[in-house]
């Protein structure tokens, strides 16, 4: 099974990377980006069958390892 | 003073860190593995700088979930004085004994310099040595040093006494010019500046030596 | 496909290996039959230029590589110098030019990763990074992301590994435009009774894999593309090699805590052609054979075929023999680092490679066929046609010349980029970047190291004999300004397409340059790197032999800098001026102009000088020393005025002109500044022993001063254009 | 409109952050973890209101900004 993650900022967090982006993109003259965010993306080759051991075990991944639950949301999709 | 260095899979200033032990307190520190649970009784534990685990995922993420951390927190929560410096720093922040986050530089650059700091609490355990307001020079080398925190975080620290160390100007897009912050109890500090590296003049100066003799100040 | 070697040999198929008809008869020769098609590949990269030098080898051979210091010349992994207190420095400098115009970021990276495996090869802990770098015109849209790329690509990597960056140089020029150049160099220490060789020995020893694993990455492009791989031609794309410093760390220190032990009989570096050459130089450097069994190559992608395993160039890979017995020891010490341990092969004693797959032999080849009968050319070569002098006229506004020069792309500050490396780490950096040399003092001693990277590719396209004897110069007169004895060098050799003579007679020339300046400085050289074929529609670069010199200083406390110490220092030039301004930065930048002849290298008179000058900072008469380069007398009191934060006042005299003066890129020469006494004592024993000097005036004030006014820098106004260019002009990157 | 943008490397292509974040993971005692490899995800929150125009903009940063084309695939929703 692949579990597909997605770690983003929480709001309220200051993003470097994402302030980054949007100003390269209006040096290099694409107008109209209000808001550029960056964020992780993680894809996950699981042995496990079961759909919800699996959540349950991507969870625990996320919250131990993968996402700083201070700055950052996690969510997860399993297919 | 008898010291760790804790070693990670990817630590590059741990010699460093041993030398400057070695020679500011006189004894040989003891080098300790990640992988250890357990290691000798010491007065004095560092996480030296370095690039742990590639800073991959997030600088310091998965040092913060070894073996030995398990201990080194124990160990801090007890009152022994604990330093993070750099990646240190950053892993300090990840398993939660100090707040906050290490972010990305504001600039995005890696930024490697003699930076001028302001000794914001003269009274800790490891800042005795320096006066209130003094002017300090330490080397930076960072990628990733731009410190967060909530407000409401950043407002208890400041009034707690726990910013150890500012930026005299912004470096990496600290919040509050911070670069270095204790835990309210005192006995643990994280900083990005690198004072391991000035502590002889043939290094550029000799500012970094009074942290280490802060704590030896205390330890007594 | 069982195995690859269904595939038919045809010539297209010869052709896009890189082989000539000629070169592909001549391995039917020498294999006695027809290559498979594992076996075409393998000839194909190790018959390569890069691999033989088949263009260069014969030159090289002409160059000094020998003195009573040197403990390893070329043809190792680097070369191996004596420091004396049974230590010695390893050092070497290579190329990694295309892929770091393919993908900036990654060829950089992976160029510093390849120079640091060939030095910790042999022993060495790396202690130093240096990289050269020559970009196209600012103005080029390339050129911004490339540098950025670079740069970053550079600290990502030497960063991570934890190895100080400490110096190099930044050279812009529209001949690159096409082809930029990435030159890294390392410099490490070891003990000089435990240096580490490639050559295998002992029948049946195992043959021991270790680091990442294999991938596709980086297997020669043109032969991929062929016909035979359209079904799942998207995953078998070549790809570009991606840099892990992280598991480079992880090998540099396995690899020292295993040659501790006495496990290891030989060791080797995967760079070039991986698997390939690194098998084919130990066991014909040994005289024996390799039987290898790619079935247990630990592979990182499925269904990969010998070929590719043989080809691939993935990082971070190093093949040893083991003394028989030691595998478990070994495979301990890289599993404690959390890195693949594999016995791949044993020595065999038939002087071939053969290689097993599935149970069946996949390729056999005579090694010697792949080295010593690799072809070696002498190729037609004609030699660069003399210039004839030119006088370079004055410009009206002297003042704003030297601004623009000292505030522009070639001299202004390279801070931005050396901000970005780690130049600290392993807390020994006694000398910073910014200075004439780097100078990493020798851990736990007083002696320090001193490094410095140089070529003036003006100067060698001029004429490539002065340009190559200059390179060696230069290098020899910044090591020998921060007060360090200059013992041995290597290079790297960047040039475009040597199948043109003209570009042979400029690879030619520099060699002879090298070696006259190499023989008269005592100054050998003990490894190097030839990247050829830097060309983009038929025009080539600038030929470029990037020199790195090493030289060793006694005490770290009897070291110069460039800075002024305050005001009130007497300011001392050592050798003569002359009207060199022929192929100068200020011919070309401010006259827009590039002719006439380069400036002269009369290596007996640098030698003199240098010794003179290194003398006065052994003895301690001073501390304060910089050489003139690039932009002449004025750029050089530039650097010491900002460096020291002091302005200076200075007078010359009227034999010549004053931009002559001010711009002469005349070789040979130094600034000291020291107190009024001891200066007059200097001129005094200059003097004597016939040295050409000046007292040119006084350090003070907020300005560079010449001649009461005729030319007057405002020191802040200079500091802020020289510093604010770089980071200007990366600020409008994407 | 908002562009969700996922970056990823190609196949082939060395994942070392994947590496180690599979080796972490089986330190830390989760098993069955074959694979991972991490990728980026940049959001962007754009003023433009046509679809298709939003698309071609998007598609073209990608190109020139967000992905390194060498090494890299990307993908765009819009929504
Ligand atoms: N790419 C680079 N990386 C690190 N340091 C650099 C680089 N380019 C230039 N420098 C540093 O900038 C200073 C000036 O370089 P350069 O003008 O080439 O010196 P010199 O003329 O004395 O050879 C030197 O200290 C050099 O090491
Ligand atoms: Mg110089």
């Amino acid at each position: 099974m692949k579990a597909r993650i997605h770690v983003t900022l929480k709001n309220g967090v200051l993003d470097p990377q994402g302030k980054a982006i949007e100003h390269a993109l209006s040096n290099m003259g694409f107008d109209g980006v209000n808001e550029a965010r960056q964020g992780k993306f993680i894809e996950l080759e699981l042995s496990e069958t079961d759909r919800a051991k699996a959540e349950a075990s991507v969870d625990e991944m996320c919250r131990k390892l993968l996402a700083n639950t201070v700055i950052e949301n996690y969510s997860i999709e399993l297919e | 003073m008898k010291s760790a260095v804790i070693v990670f899979p990817g630590s590059n200033c741990d010699r460093d860190m041993a030398v400057a032990l070695e020679k500011i307190t006189g004894t040989k520190p003891l080098m300790v593995w990640h992988q250890e649970y357990d290691f000798d009784k010491v007065d004095f534990i560092a996480l030296p700088g370095g690039f742990s685990y590639g800073d991959y995922l997030r600088c310091g993420a998965m040092s913060a979930r070894s073996h030995v951390m398990k201990e080194v927190i124990k160990r801090a929560e007890d009152g022994v004085p604990t330093f993070g410096v750099c990646n240190g720093f950053q892993i300090l922040t990840e398993t939660g004994l100090l707040p906050g986050a290490l972010m990305r530089n504001a600039n995005l650059h890696f930024v490697c310099k003699d930076v001028t700091l302001t000794v914001e609490n003269a009274d800790s355990m490891f800042t005795n040595a320096y006066d209130k307001g003094q002017e300090i020079t330490i080397p930076v080398a960072h990628h990733d040093g731009n410190y967060f925190a909530d407000d409401e975080t950043l407002n208890r620290l400041e009034g707690e006494g726990q910013v150890a160390f500012k930026y005299a100007s912004d470096i990496n897009g600290a919040q509050r010019r911070i670069a270095g912050v204790m835990n309210a109890r005192g006995n643990v500090l994280g900083m990005m500046p690198h004072p391991e590296r000035m502590i002889e003049p043939a290094l550029g100066g000799s500012d970094g030596r009074k942290m280490f003799e802060s704590v030896m100040n205390r330890l007594g | 496909m069982k195995n690859g070697n269904e595939i038919q040999i045809t010539p297209e198929l010869v052709k896009e290996h890189g082989l000539t008809v000629e070169e592909y008869e001549r391995i039917k020769r020498a294999m006695g039959r027809e290559p498979n098609y594992t076996e075409l590949g393998i000839y194909s990269v190790m018959w390569s230029e890069h691999c033989s030098y088949k263009s260069s080898r014969l030159h090289l051979k002409k160059l000094p590589t020998k003195a009573p210091w040197v403990i390893q010349g070329p043809g190792e992994n680097a070369g191996v110098i004596d420091i004396g207190d049974g230590q010695a420095a390893i050092f070497k400098m290579e190329s990694h030019n295309h892929p770091s115009y393919i993908e900036p970021y990654q060829g950089a990276a992976t160029g510093v990763g390849g120079i640091l495996r060939d030095v910790f090869t042999m022993g060495a802990r790396p202690v130093a990074n240096m990289n050269a770098l020559r970009f196209g015109e600012p103005n080029h849209p390339k050129t911004r992301h490339l540098v950025g790329g670079v740069v970053a690509g550079i600290g990502g990597y030497g960063n991570c590994v934890g190895v100080p960056t400490v110096g190099g140089e930044t050279n812009f020029d529209p001949s690159y435009n096409g082809n930029i150049l990435v030159n890294a160099m390392t410099v490490g220490l070891a003990d000089a009774e435990k240096i580490f060789y490639c050559a295998a020995a002992g029948v049946g020893n195992p043959v021991v894999y270790v680091g990442s694993k294999t991938g596709r990455d980086g297997i020669h492009g043109a032969t991929m593309a062929s016909a035979e791989f359209t079904d799942d031609s998207e995953e078998k794309r070549p790809t570009v090699q991606v840099g892990d410093p992280f598991t480079e760390k992880l090998l540099i220190e396995a690899c020292l805590e295993l040659m501790a032990t006495d496990a290891i009989i030989a060791i080797q570096d995967m760079g070039a052609a991986g698997l390939t050459s690194s098998s084919v130089e130990m066991a014909s450097k040994g005289g024996v054979g390799f039987e290898l069994n790619l079935d247990n190559v630990p592979q990182r992608e499925a269904n990969m075929l010998p070929y590719e395993m043989m080809l691939s160039e993935s990082q971070e890979r190093m093949l040893m023999v083991l003394k028989p017995g030691r595998e478990d020891m070994a495979k301990a010490i890289f599993e404690k680092w959390e890195l693949d341990f594999a016995v791949i092969g044993h020595i065999t004693d038939t002087g071939k490679l053969t290689l097993k797959f599935k149970g069946e032999t996949v390729g056999d080849i005579p090694l010697d066929s792949l080295t010593d009968d690799a072809p070696e050319y002498d190729r037609p070569w004609v030699p660069t046609p003399k210039r004839e002098a030119v006088s370079v006229k004055a410009v009206d506004d002297l003042n704003k010349a030297a601004m623009d020069l000292i505030g522009g792309p070639n001299l202004c500050s390279r801070r931005w980029i050396w901000e970005q490396y780690d130049h600290m780490v392993m807390g020994d950096t006694i000398q910073r970047p910014g200075g004439d040399a780097a100078v990493v003092r020798v851990h736990g001693t007083m002696k320090g190291l001193a490094i410095s990277t140089d070529v003036t590719p003006r100067y060698c396209f001029a004429d490539p004999v002065e340009g190559g004897k200059q390179a060696v110069a230069e290098t020899w007169r910044n090591i020998t300004a921060v007060g360090a004895l200059p013992l041995a060098i290597t290079n790297c050799l960047n040039f475009g397409n040597p199948e043109r003579k003209d570009i042979m007679g400029q690879f030619v020339g520099c060699l002879e340059g090298m070696g006259e300046a190499c023989r008269a400085l005592d100054y050998p050289i003990v490894s190097g790197n030839v990247s050829l074929y830097n060309e983009t529609n038929g025009k080539g670069i600038l030929p470029t032999p990037a020199i790195g010199g090493v030289g060793v200083m006694q005490d770290i406390d009897r070291m110069a800098t460039i800075a002024f110490e305050g005001a009130g220092q007497t300011v001392v030039l050592i050798g003569e001026t002359k009207d060199e301004l022929g192929a100068s930065l200020y011919q070309r930048e401010i006259v827009g102009e590039d002719a006439g002849l380069p400036p002269v290298v009369d290596l007996a008179v640098e030698r003199r000088n240098g010794d003179f000058v290194r003398a006065l900072i052994e003895n301690g008469q001073v501390t304060t020393c910089h050489d003139l380069s690039d932009g002449g007398l004025i750029a050089a009191l530039a650097d010491m005025a900002m460096a020291g934060g002091v302005g200076v006042d200075v007078t010359v005299d009227d034999t010549l002109p004053l931009h002559a003066h001010l711009f002469s890129e005349s070789q040979a020469r130094y600034l000291v500044a020291t107190d009024a006494d001891t200066a007059e004592q200097i001129r005094k024993e200059a003097k004597d022993a016939g040295i050409p000097v000046t007292v040119l005036g006084e350090t003070g004030g907020d300005s560079i001063n010449v001649n009461g006014g005729a030319v007057k820098l405002d020191l802040k106004a200079l500091k802020s254009a020289h510093e604010g260019w770089l980071p200007n002009y990366m600020a409008n990157a994407s």
